[in-house]
């Protein structure tokens, strides 16, 4: 427990909490390794080598980035609003089928652009109207959004299985390996070369600069974070609490669904069962590990990709299960909760 | 029997006890009084180990016992009735009695509490669901739970609060009885007339410090004396022209919240006026307030502001200000700094950078000598500058001002001048209301005084047709005008 | 298919969910959620499985996974009830930690042969007509499971201990007056949890889904297993039967493939959390209903959750 | 003849759908790709197994292709149909290199450029000695199909597998086709995916449980055997036969009748020994069994390895039917009836390679979904 001392120390900034933070987690998981008879050294080069060091793995790093940068955002959204929405996930697959809705439809008659672009659209709504009901639940029906969110995420998950089994499958063909696969003028074009769709990498920033905007810079931003700090003050200062929070929620949902629409646009280019990859999960334990702070965000959503991406390396090159990346991840999270709470005893919050 | 020596306790910054002594005999039943935060229950929790103390000891027989936790004070044969009861609404009356001790016999546990029940003249069913019993019976059953649990010094913190006369009588009875058996009593009491009737001693806390301690006969005056602070002389009342055009208008309003809840509550404000609500806590000024605020809707009963019917739900509107009396629990966000308050407090601003507002908070810790700085969060601020902060967030446009408490923690001259800003504030056409424990300030202030007694008006006066020893009995509930509400309503409105 | 080996086949398949969502009733009775039963079953499922083809004995391989689940669950306690941060945050981070924990370090024993628990038929009560199929034909676990409803509720309503676990659930502060410790208390119940949860992961890779794998085929059931008990509404006579309803849902989802091809069996398995939500509104509205007959009917399977569930306690 | 010129140093990708140690279809192919590491001197395999959507959230064919190209892989194979799209586009991204897709079929349909090939085994005949054995051994005469996804190809072997059960109820044991019954119980996918498809323990377990007594394995995993071995132990007369790879019987023997098998190495020896000698050009394999030595890992494509729960009268009974397929026995011979009772074959007819690649429904007296 020297860390606990060290923490009494007044100087005890921010910086030095992340990097006990890191020790903690990457220490212990170093360690674990390291009795597995495993070497760290290894492992870390071969995560750096299938994610950072090359320019075609970062593309690849991006693709995961995106998504989950875009999550994280909405889940800024909630969590501000002092909301725990764990039904994120179910927001990414609404939004995948949202935006497949249009998608698949051969003749629409529209433009290829103004059909992604209207797919991307109904995506943020269907995100956000999954989200919304969540709140709703939570407002008039006293289901706390944890378990209601919880829930509809599995009601989702069961939505996407029957429409693949079911309205949307192939042609005489019933697989869970998804729908058939959109037009190719239909799929968010990427530049020869490339591997990622620049379009995404761009509604990504976008994205984190409107969040930044919204919850930084506005009024609006403002009564969500005092929703979320006190709602009996709140409502003093004109604000409708649980209106408020519907909103919140809503916007968050959206921009989860956005992430669902860019899976299928550019990354799967049709809808299968696990099109949400777990993104939505992740980026809870992001916005956990941020402390609920916008800044650090897109470093830690870069962080979580390039465990993600570079943990392919390991069965190819040492053999080893993928899964390590989310023990990292996993541990990480942990130990800041840890180093959160052993704080707060230190200033006799407890 | 129980000795407690200088005993001293601090919240975080907060000073609750400093060096409180005093002892409790076996047979006898020792009062405790004070004003609102004096210190009572916390120095009771003490004395059971369910707070932790900060400084003191506390003698048994004599000799010093260490008692850190509530199974310690078990040990010692000490049972608490607690302020706000801690049982456990959703088990079943049985289950509450059993709680906590050491063998587990439902059959002998069942018998045993009909046994008690019958001798102090209570009624149970044991299998019934304490949610669904009064405030008065969940005490009844605490009490019988802590005599079968063999306590010997019984703590008991303002029983009577919101329970019925016949429940009252029940209690006193029990009460007598339990002292005839040797035990011995703390009584922790905002009414004299209980002290009177009951204690054979009484100390008084004020400002977390004993102020006085008596044996009976008590001297009343002496008692109220030590109470609350200084008795002031007859100050004049600010004179301010009563329009006759009503801000408020509450006709037999209904609710059953709080400690007591509001009993048919009738009365009109009109502009002009400056109403006091006096009564100790959980009366029913705090509830009074938020109706009026409209955050609590009544359940049965019509309020109208400004002559329009109140829509239920939030009463947001920008011509009511409303300032609770805990400022960091309801009227603050802590963790927000005065300039993000302010923003939000004020109109416009949809875009917001470093500079926004910053030069509406300067003016307004100057205007309001605020100690801190826009970027201060509000935790921040001492209790003073919280409440200081409170009142530079009122908009201009604002004709009603409900307050609680509002020089709470204040010091004297910002007081004073406080409520210069108040009355500067309160446009012509507006009105003033304000709870507050300091009797000074309602003679100082306020026009008219509304005393509150177990969430029924008891007294409702002009403060110039009343004297303090009026008020200051009636909030010990002897009132000698308890007359119906509405024709107290139309008292309100005489010319002085 | 005959009605016995149909039950015979619901009440093996349920007995790990019995146990895990038995286990967090205790757990959420105490007033601590502990969000991690996903994690904690996969983690629990790898230590059962490779203990017990490590040491060969069936034994050691439950006592691990049970110990296992009683180190997660420490962590949860530790850091939601002791360091007083989120509950659900903790519970959701280890979740994620111990599956894929389970996946990283079970992998190099991934899909080999390993022991089985072997069915233990009843000497005589086997032989029944038709009881001793549906209940005397099974291995150790599953009569553990049997075991297990009637054994929570006699310690949370007919001992000493269980009114004090309620106690802590219900008011902490109510607790902490009677002289009992609720944050020990509450430790305790996690604890408790949390073995069970482990247990029931050896359930799955030692006896109904044996073997280790990525996946297993436990996934998910956690996440059933806290569905159910808010679905129980915090009893375990009501969670229990929740847990054999799913059962049921499943087989039936199987059974009726071919009858509604529209509908993919593996709907059903999502069936519990619709079904918890409008539990949950039920009670919400049974509570602020005036209507009295209404809010009793609703109480017959639904009961509101412990007033202190999730909310950290300290000393003043 | 390729196998005598020692090519340079040769790496080539396998993406494998499943784990490389599932006991089934993966493992079947990992095995034949380290064998081509000794037959094919200089061959070098990359591997990355679990290659689906579910075990590897966010990653794409493409993407690992890229991946494998980048670490000098000059030939990639793609061992599930699954994987259809995603070889396709990389083939299009990669024209420089080679790929083999196996079960799939564009180089018939010319979906794709001509560094796309794909191979498979002929399995009807496999299914038909599984369906076979099933039937000889059957008590009750109810046989289960666990199959996975519904496409052509699980169709084909669906039916095939009915064609040797009938053909050993009616032409050997001389009883009537309607006592016969023989169901399939589709699970979404080639393996377990908790919570996406259904779970193949619990389909198994109730098809023993409503008396179907032989359960043949559709898919890459070996649950069907597993239960099998449960039952067995629990004193139930059941059997299973496990599916794609050699071993699969290991898993419990004492249940298992015997195991219809891929061997990838002849296809593997022609197809990469080509490429490395840059004969490479595109076609489209369906490799069939040496009829000769049926379990010959050098020259068989397919194959059967009988189990030790099978009897010694099945054992004769197969040894015969399989001489008679060899001597050119089709089942696929009118007359034959779809499902749905319209015709497949006249009588007399026998079916093309093409209408059983294509097979559009399950035949008539198998219950089940066709589509
Ligand atoms: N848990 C707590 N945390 C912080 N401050 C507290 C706490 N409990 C009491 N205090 C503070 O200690 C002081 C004494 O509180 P206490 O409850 O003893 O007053 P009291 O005499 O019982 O008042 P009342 O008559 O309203 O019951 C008050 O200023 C109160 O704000
Ligand atoms: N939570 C806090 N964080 C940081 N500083 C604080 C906090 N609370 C109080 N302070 C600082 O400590 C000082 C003392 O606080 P305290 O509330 O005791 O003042 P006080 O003596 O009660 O003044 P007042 O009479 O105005 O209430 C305050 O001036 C404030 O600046
Ligand atoms: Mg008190
Ligand atoms: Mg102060």
């Amino acid at each position: 427990m020297r860390y606990v001392q060290f923490m009494k120390h007044p100087l005890f900034s921010r910086f030095a909490r992340i990097s006990v933070i890191a020790g903690l987690a990457l220490g212990g998981v170093g360690l674990l390794l390291f009795t597995l008879g495993i070497s760290p050294v290894d492992i870390g080069v071969t995560l750096a080598r299938g994610s950072i060091l090359s320019l075609q793995k970062f593309g690849h790093v991006l693709t995961i980035w995106i998504p989950l940068l875009l999550c994280s955002c909405g889940l800024l959204f909630t969590f501000r609003a002092g909301l725990w929405n764990i039904g994120i996930e179910g927001q990414v697959v609404f939004g995948a089928i949202a935006a497949t809705l249009l998608l698949r439809e051969e003749n629409l008659g529209l433009p290829a652009a103004a059909t992604l672009i209207l797919a991307h659209i109904l995506s943020f709504i269907g995100g956000g109207l999954w989200a919304a009901f969540a709140g709703f639940l939570k407002n008039r029906g006293g289901v706390n959004e944890i378990f209601g969110g919880l829930g509809l995420n599995f009601v989702a998950q069961g939505l996407i299985l029957w429409l693949i089994l079911g309205p949307w499958k192939r042609a005489g063909v019933a697989s869970m390996s998804g729908t058939e696969m959109f037009a190719r003028e239909l799929w968010l074009s990427t530049p020869p070369g490339w591997r990622l769709a620049p379009a995404a990498l761009v509604i990504a920033c976008i994205a984190f600069a409107a969040t930044a905007v919204l919850l930084g810079a506005t009024r609006f931003g403002l009564q969500i974070r005092a929703t979320g700090i006190n709602p009996t003050a709140a409502r003093l200062f004109g604000i409708h609490p649980g209106r408020t929070g519907l909103l919140a929620m809503a916007i968050g949902g959206g921009l989860a669904g956005l992430a669902g629409g860019l899976q299928v646009s550019c990354v799967y280019h049709r809808l299968l069962p696990s099109i949400s990859s777990g993104y939505g999960y992740l980026a809870l334990l992001v916005v956990m590990l941020a402390h609920y702070r916008l800044r650090p965000v897109p470093a830690i959503c870069l962080f979580f990709a390039c465990l993600a991406a570079g943990s392919i390396q390991l069965p190819i090159v040492l053999k080893l299960d993928s899964s390590l990346a989310g023990v990292i991840q996993g541990a990480c999270v942990v130990s800041a909760l840890l180093v959160h709470g052993l704080q707060k005893r230190q200033r006799g919050e407890l | 029997m129980i000795e407690l020596a200088n005993i001293s306790k601090n919240f975080g910054k907060v000073q609750a006890l400093q060096g409180v002594s005093l002892s409790a005999e076996a047979g006898s039943i020792h009062g405790i009084v004070g004003e609102n935060g004096a210190g009572k229950s916390t120095l009771m929790k003490i004395l059971t180990g369910f707070t932790s103390r900060s400084g003191g000891e506390i003698l048994c027989r004599g000799k010093k016992i260490s008692l850190d936790r509530p199974s310690d004070a078990m040990r010692f044969g000490i049972g608490m009735l607690y302020q706000e009861p801690l049982d456990f609404p959703q088990l079943s009356v049985l289950e509450n009695f059993m709680a906590g001790e050491a063998a587990f016999a439902p059959g002998q546990a069942r018998a045993d509490l009909a046994r008690l029940a019958a001798a102090f003249g209570f009624v149970f069913h044991p299998d019934n669901r304490v949610e669904t019993l009064t405030v008065g019976e969940r005490q009844q059953l605490e009490l019988l739970r802590l005599i079968h649990g063999g306590a010997r010094l019984l703590i008991l913190d303002e029983p009577t609060t919101g329970i019925s006369e016949r429940q009252q009588e029940q209690l006193f009875a029990a009460l007598r009885r339990l002292k005839a058996d040797g035990a011995a009593i703390l009584l922790v009491s905002h009414k004299l007339e209980e002290i009177d009737s009951l204690c054979d001693t009484v100390t008084v806390l004020r400002h977390g410090r004993v102020a006085a301690a008596m044996r009976c006969p008590f001297d009343r005056q002496a008692l109220l004396q030590a109470m609350f602070d200084s008795l002031p002389e007859r100050l004049s009342p600010p004179q301010t022209a009563t329009g006759k055009e009503p801000v408020v208008e509450f006709d037999r309003v209904v609710v059953t919240v709080g400690r007591a809840g509001l009993h048919e509550a009738t009365i009109t404000v009109r502009t002009g006026e400056v109403v006091g609500l006096a009564g100790m806590d959980g009366s029913g000024q705090a509830v009074f307030l938020k109706i009026a605020g409209g955050f609590l809707p009544p359940e049965s009963g019509q309020i109208r502001r400004f002559g329009r019917t109140l829509p239920n739900g939030c009463g947001c509107s920008r011509d009511v200000a409303f300032l609770p009396a805990d400022r960091l629990a309801e009227g603050l966000l802590p963790g927000m700094t005065l300039r993000e308050h302010h923003i939000l407090a004020a109109r416009g601003h949809i875009f917001l950078s470093a500079a926004t507002g910053l030069a509406g908070s300067r003016r307004a810790i100057d205007d309001f000598n605020i100690k801190g700085h826009p970027e201060t969060t509000a935790e921040e601020l001492s209790g003073g500058n919280q409440q200081r902060l409170l009142l530079s967030l009122i908009p201009d446009e604002v004709r009603l001002i409900l307050m609680e408490n509002p020089t709470r923690g204040l010091d004297v001259q910002s007081a004073d001048w406080t409520w210069q800003q108040l009355h500067r504030r309160k446009a012509e056409d507006g009105a003033i209301i304000f709870a507050s424990p300091d009797l000074e300030e309602i003679m100082a202030q306020a026009t008219r005084v509304v005393v509150f007694y177990d969430g029924r008006i008891i007294l409702d006066t002009p403060t110039a047709a009343t004297d303090y020893h009026e008020i200051s009995r009636a909030i010990t509930g002897e009132a000698g005008t308890t007359g119906p509400s509405d024709e107290v309503g139309r008292s309100g409105l005489l010319p002085d | 298919m005959d009605p016995a080996t149909f039950l015979a086949a619901l009440v093996a398949m349920a007995a790990p969910l019995v146990l895990a969502a038995l286990g967090e009733t205790l757990t959420e009775k105490a007033g601590v959620v502990n969000l991690s039963l996903d994690g904690t079953i996969l983690l629990g499922a790898m230590t059962g499985f490779v203990v017990a083809s490590v040491t060969q004995s069936l034994l050691l391989g439950f006592l691990a996974a049970g110990l296992t689940g009683c180190l997660v669950a420490a962590l949860v306690a530790v850091i939601g009830v002791w360091l007083g941060q989120s509950q659900v945050a903790v519970g959701f981070a280890l979740t994620f930690l111990c599956r894929d924990l389970a996946y990283f370090l079970g992998n190099p024993y991934a899909r080999q042969q390993g022991p089985q628990l072997a069915t233990l038929p009843v000497p005589l009560l086997a032989d029944l007509p038709f009881f001793g199929t549906v209940f005397f034909t099974h291995s150790f676990i599953v009569y553990l499971s049997f075991l297990a409803t009637p054994c929570c509720i006699y310690f949370l309503y007919h001992t000493r201990h269980g009114l004090t676990l309620r106690a802590a659930g219900e008011n902490p502060e109510g607790c902490w007056a009677r002289g009992i410790d609720p944050n020990t208390v509450r430790f305790l119940a996690t604890l408790a949890g949390g073995a069970m949860a482990g247990l029931a992961g050896a359930a799955f890779s030692l006896a109904v889904k044996p073997g280790w794998g990525h996946p297993q085929g436990c996934e998910g059931i956690g996440w059933i297993a806290l569905a159910l008990v808010i679905f129980g509404s915090w009893h375990p006579l009501r969670v229990a039967a929740g847990a054999y309803f799913f059962g049921l849902l499943q087989l039936l989802g199987i059974a009726f493939q071919d009858s509604f091809p529209g509908i993919p069996g593996q709907i059903f398995q999502v069936a519990p959390f619709p079904l918890m939500i409008f539990t949950l509104i039920l009670i919400h509205l049974s509570r602020n209903t005036k209507n009295r007959y209404f809010a009793g009917f609703v109480r017959l399977f639904g009961s509101p959750p412990p007033r202190g569930l999730g909310r950290p306690y300290r000393r003043p | 003849n390729p196998l005598n010129t020692v090519a340079a140093d040769y790496p080539f990708g396998l993406l494998m759908v499943g784990p490389a140690n599932d006991h089934g279809w993966s493992q079947a192919h990992f095995e034949a790709g380290q064998a081509m590491e000794k037959i094919l001197p200089g061959a070098k395999m990359l591997y990355i197994d679990k290659v689906n959507p579910a075990d590897r959230p966010g990653i794409t064919i493409p993407m690992l292709v890229d991946d494998l190209v980048g670490k000098g892989a000059k030939l990639i194979i793609g061992n599930s149909d699954d994987m259809k799209d995603g070889i396709r586009e990389a083939a299009a991204m990669h024209p420089e290199v080679q790929f083999i897709h196996i079960s799939g079929d564009d180089a018939l349909t010319g979906k794709s450029g001509a560094n796309l090939s794909n191979l498979m085994g002929r399995m009807e005949y496999g299914k038909m000695m599984a369906g076979f054995t099933a039937a000889m051994t059957s008590t009750t005469g109810k046989i289960g199909y666990l199959g996975p996804l519904i496409n052509a190809e699980t169709r084909r072997l669906a039916a095939a597998a009915y064609l040797g059960a009938r053909h050993a109820w009616v032409n050997v044991l001389k009883k009537p086709a309607a006592e016969l019954q023989f169901k399939v119980n589709w699970i979404g996918f080639w393996f377990n995916i908790p919570g996406v498809t259904s779970d193949p323990s619990l389909v198994t377990g109730s098809l023993f449980d409503s008396d179907y007594d032989v359960v043949i394995s559709g898919i890459d995993t070996t649950e069907a055997l597993v239960v099998a071995g449960q039952k067995k132990k629990a004193g139930k007369e059941v059997w299973a036969i496990p599916y794609d790879y050699q071993g699969a019987c290991a898993v419990a023997p004492e249940a298992c009748l015997g195991v219809p098998y891929f061997n990838w190495i002849p296809g593997y020896t022609k197809m990469i020994g080509e490429a490395m000698n840059n004969k490479w050009q595109q076609q489209f394999l369906w490799l069939g069994p040496d009829w000769q030595a049926i379990n010959n890992p050098d020259t068989t494509s397919i194959g059967f390895m009988p189990g030790n729960a099978m009897g010694d009268p099945q054992k004769k009974a197969l040894a015969d039917f399989q001489q008679a397929l060899a001597k050119g026995l089709n089942l696929f011979s009118g007359p034959l009836n779809f499902q749905d009772g319209s015709t497949f074959l006249k009588a007399g007819e026998t079916a093309t390679d093409a209408q059983v690649w294509n097979l559009p429904q399950l035949l008539e007296g198998i219950e089940g979904a066709s589509k």
